[in-house]
């Protein structure tokens, strides 16, 4: 069956170039810009790298790993309006949070519970994104939540004819919720101006693909609900880049919303509370480290010439210097007080605290 | 001053809250040019089009998910649940979306949101038809839970609910959309605030608390007991989260007697909540065992008219019920 | 917009060939079945306008109806095994229910709330069908909840290897429930033995199907899911019986579930508390009633020579007599005893009585 | 006789009905190689097959929905939800299906099926992986509600819950699953019968009620009483629903007063409902004010340390409640 066997390579399928692909057309963004995405999908490595280190250590209880998917994440982040449009992102977003502006200060708060965390203020757990500066909006646990909440925002910026898109990301397995089918319906039906991306890694914690859906591509879901899907490298940030730019162009048309499939790697276990390997062969976590999409866009772009292996070694340095400035900043950082446990239940709450 | 039915107070106050702010709309099933199927949207859509009282797909979750998401956008969604009995679809976006978004961003993201739902038996409308679904939600700190028990109350606390910058659940007595009548007065703004419950009835023999449909029966009884001399006092709720202990636990004190009214099933029901309090808060003041009236332990109200009946509270049994608990 | 044209005269599209329409096509079942399906739309038609009589009578408090969907339900029931397959209906499957056995008695005994009503011992509302000697599985009122009984139904027929198939019907607004669309993706990826049949009246009450999904049929919300769809005339009885009969041998022979859309009419208000006239043309129901799937049948029967004048005088004689006789029961039937009121809550409660 | 971890009570249960019944099967997401992420299913997939041991779809709805359907077939699931506080989107299946199944159809159609989720906080999980939703479910009639508080008690109730002919909700208190150790027998039969509560530490001064988690901290806060010589008596309520209340009217007619420990949050908790049965049918003996220790009416157990242990009960707090309560 079609994918199982993709199930079971998920970079051989995840390279593959589809048709539609767009791999070596001419890079569609400058050099400057290229570099910024280099160097924030690098920053999202190293930190996540971190805290992975961290973790061991016993200096942070949780972290889940966005490593594999930052391609796509950047990729999408760069291709819209930060600042304007509005996002509905999902836990492995770190690449995707940092592109908008999350600061390694702040995720590190997040790591580590700290007073000053901007999402939560320390009440939820590491990578529940928010953050209001740039359009994000509050992320809980239960899988496939925001997805209607990205559909209402659209709605609400079709009520006032505002020039706005909302991007949401979801997990190929948390496509199963009826929650994420309702919310695309309601797109489809309003037309509003909403991209859902999947960044499919072929794994549900333990659960393949072939046990979620019996369709190929997530993305082939859209088919059923009368909207255009696609499915895209995600281990390519530019490819990733132009089906985003096309989906928002097409959202600030008036045209409707667009599911996007980014078939990506999760090159570790689900989280710092798994074991990967009751369940996934390690030839095929291998097989994904050698197409590492960091490795990938660096390759391409020394290939290119934008990219000089010097200035590449600065860009390492500068972004270690960041990881270990917020590591020091937020195990320094206090906890917040035990009185903020009680608030804010109402926004009276907040008015009065 | 106009005599208005309770679901006339409704629809007056959501075409209010759509003249007066027009970040305000309507958003549920058959809202639209059927002005929703028991026409408490009447005219609405004709008068603000249906890009402001819209015809959602049949689909509950996303009619609050939806609405949570215009909600953090900056609109004032009002979502219609067609019957409370189906807002069950919804309860993940109510209970850990809605309810919990102000506390987990620490107070960045709100949502002002309003969640009208029409709940209660005695319609024939069977287990599917006639459920109260208030303990559920008033167990869930983040929302506010209203219940209005005539057409001023109707009125006033939906023109305050949609004001309110929380989610709220907007709970009506479906059975008395069109019984309870009473005078409003027309040309005045009417805001009922939040969170306040209402002695209708003095008393000092022994307290009834009720709320929406069953608020009107417990008045009906403490008329007809008043007749055999037994004064009872009647606390309409009218809003069960946030609780107004104060009001509840005032006239205990001086009844010294309390007997809780509602149609919902006994065990976990909101009566469940208020003799706690009461015999937490208000030991030492009670002459007698708190009492409660409730629907009987069974899955729902059942659709064939004798079993309704012996399902559903009404007048005669709360009279008796206040006259037994005077008498201890 | 393709559906909003179609939304505006249900019965041009629902009458139209589509490609792939059988229509004319040499009739797959025998005289003497052909006369018993017949029969049994007459009666539910019959007895579905007597429920109208007995409404506007004050006999009855409620009352929702079949009409203008009986030869989608009888040719789906009669294309499978009665007896063998088991089924999860929804509330207009009057005629479908009646092919399983449901006695015009029990139907109005139903209809009164009276005592020895099967479905629930008149504990629910009428037209909340259940039947076990006939393998129909109980049901409630929140639409979509029995789709994904189906599916696990089918689930037990496939752990057991039985030889049987479920199935399910639902209405297009219906479809979309978030419920329906977890079932049919269960269905899909474990191949089950089912049928999800959407009786598409393009209304939901008042809501018409533009409004509900971007697709112009709910069948083609298969092609997301993986499974085949199928729209036909849910006009034509032997075409619907066609299509049914082809998915139950896709099901029997271990290839999975099927979406089968057949397009109806629904002839009255939604039901008895609604009024259709806020929401919908007179004339649309008009040209509806000229296309009545009951006068069509009997036309192609008599057409050709399997019914004559004659004996379809003495069906109806038959059915007026079977429905007089069952109301007369039911009116004179008593209510259930006030204590049946408090059973059963729990199977304890059933044993002891 | 081996002592054994809670969570491998747990795991035995459904070890020996697998392989009691045929008709009994396990569903949810990663219960299948992964053997669940708590590991309660370990070893079961490879022992019983990919057909007895469902790797389900990321969807709690049709979790529970597909398990009710397999059950009306004549199969007896075990629903696994991999967390409580990801119940939600199944509340209706649960709810409006599950429950009402059986007096709906008069008893003709039943849902012999488990709903195991592991519940509770203190574990550094948030708001969503450290919710109590018992309050929930045992407000709904047709449904029984199951909490363990040790392995022996967890093996037994759920073997008990798997026979059950009735739809068993099945608690976990998932931070005493390694925590909570305790002596089972092995080779055994061993069959707890639900609806009965337990008298686990005998006193005379007061009653603590509680169940789960917090059971262990009453117990290890009544011996630190004790030192004080204050004597509480302890109940584990282990079924919520149906309430074994001859058990907890017994316990406070001997000491007069009753302490309710949960760790769900206080407003609308079942600890209302027990503090609602004590004061109408053990007012006479009631010696002081039926006390409530909870978690505080806040949407959920935060995840920053010092937030978390704020809101957690833990057996200082009911001790130090205790002895205020004894000293009434
Ligand atoms: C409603 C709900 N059910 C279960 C979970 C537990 N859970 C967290 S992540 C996850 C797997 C998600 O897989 P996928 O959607 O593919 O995203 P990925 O983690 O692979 O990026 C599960 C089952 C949850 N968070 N929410
Ligand atoms: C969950 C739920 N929401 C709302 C309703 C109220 N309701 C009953 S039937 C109906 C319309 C159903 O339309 P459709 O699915 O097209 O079936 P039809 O009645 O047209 O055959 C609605 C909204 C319900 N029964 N259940
Ligand atoms: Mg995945
Ligand atoms: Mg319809």
């Amino acid at each position: 069956m079609a994918n199982r066997d993709r199930v079971l390579d998920p970079v051989k399928e995840s390279a593959k170039s589809k048709p539609g692909s767009r791999r070596g057309e001419a890079t569609p963004v400058g050099k400057d810009q290229l570099l910024e995405m280099y160097q924030v999908m690098l920053l999202a490595r190293r930190l996540d790298e971190r805290a992975w280190v961290l973790h061991r250590q016993g200096k942070i209880a949780f972290h889940i790993s966005g490593i594999g998917q930052e391609a796509a994440q950047v990729g999408a982040a760069f291709a819209l309006r930060r600042g304007t449009d509005w996002f509905a992102p999902y836990y492995r977003d770190l690449a995707l949070m940092l592109s908008l502006g999350l600061t390694p200060r702040e995720f590190v708060l997040g790591l580590m519970g700290k007073q000053g965390e901007p999402s939560s203020g320390a009440r939820q757990m590491p990578s529940h994104w928010s953050l209001k500066r740039a359009k994000v909006v509050s992320q809980s646990s239960p899988v496939a939540t925001q997805a209607p909440h990205a559909s209402g925002i659209a709605l609400g910026i079709k009520m006032r004819g505002d020039d706005a898109v909302v991007l949401t990301t979801i997990g190929e397995g948390s496509t199963s919720q009826g929650e994420w089918y309702e919310a695309v319906n309601w797109a489809a039906v309003h037309k509003l101006p909403v991209i859902f991306m999947v960044e499919n890694n072929v794994y549900a914690i333990s659960v393949r693909q072939d046990l979620q859906m019996a369709v190929l591509h997530s993305s082939d879901k859209a088919a059923g609900l009368g909207l255009p899907g696609d499915s895209v490298d995600g281990l390519d940030v530019l490819e990733v880049y132009r089906a985003v730019e096309a989906a928002a162009a097409r959202a600030r048309a008036g045209e409707g919303p667009t599911v996007i499939e980014a078939r990506v790697s999760r090159m570790t276990p689900h989280s710092s509370d798994d074991d990967d390997r009751s369940y996934r062969p390690r030839e095929e976590v291998e097989a994904m480290k050698a197409h590492d999409p960091l490795v990938l866009f660096r390759d391409r772009l020394i290939k290119e010439k934008t990219l000089t292996a010097e200035s590449d070694r600065e860009f390492e340095t500068r972004a270690k210097e960041q990881v270990d400035e917020a590591v020091a900043f937020a195990v320094a950082a206090p906890y917040p007080p035990v009185a903020d446990g009680a608030y804010p239940v109402y926004v009276e709450d907040v008015r009065r605290g | 001053m106009a005599e208005i039915t309770l679901i006339e107070g409704i629809r007056q106050a959501m075409d209010e809250e759509l003249a007066h702010d027009d970040r305000v709309f309507i958003v549920g099933e058959d809202v639209g040019p059927r002005g929703g199927v028991f026409r408490a949207t009447l005219g609405l859509h004709e008068k603000y089009g249906g890009s402001r009282v819209i015809d959602s797909p049949l689909a509950e979750l996303s009619i609050v998910g939806v609405g949570i998401g215009a909600a953090l956008y900056g609109m004032r969604p009002i979502c219609e649940i067609q019957f409370a009995d189906f807002i069950l679809p919804a309860f993940n976006q109510i209970v850990n979306e809605a309810a919990k978004m102000c506390y987990r961003s620490n107070g960045e993201w709100t949502v002002p949101m309003v969640i009208r739902a029409p709940y209660g038996g005695g319609i024939g409308g069977g287990l599917y038809h006639s459920q109260s679904v208030e303990a559920f939600f008033a167990h869930v700190p983040g929302l506010k839970v209203v219940i209005p028990s005539n057409p001023y109350d109707a009125k006033g606390l939906l023109k305050s609910a949609v004001r309110d910058p929380n989610p709220v659940m907007y709970f009506e007595p479906k059975k008395g959309y069109r019984l309870i009548k009473g005078e409003v007065p027309d040309g005045e703004e009417i805001l009922v605030p939040i969170g306040q419950a209402k002695v209708t009835r003095p008393g000092s023999d022994l307290t009834v608390f009720a709320y929406g449909m069953m608020h009107q029966y417990a008045i009906q009884a403490a008329e007809a007991a008043a007749a055999d001399g037994v004064e009872a006092e009647v606390v309409d709720l009218r809003t069960l989260l946030p609780l107004d202990k104060a009001t509840l636990l005032a006239s205990v004190r001086k009844t010294g007697k309390a007997l809780i009214v509602h149609e919902d099933t006994r065990t976990g029901g909101f009566g469940a909540e208020i003799a706690a309090i009461l015999a937490e808060e208000a030991f030492t003041d009670l002459d007698a065992p708190v009492r409660r009236l409730t629907g009987p332990d069974v899955p729902a109200v059942p659709f064939s008219h004798p079993l309704q009946d012996w399902f559903m509270p009404n007048p005669e049994k709360i009279a008796a019920a206040i006259r037994e608990l005077a008498a201890y």
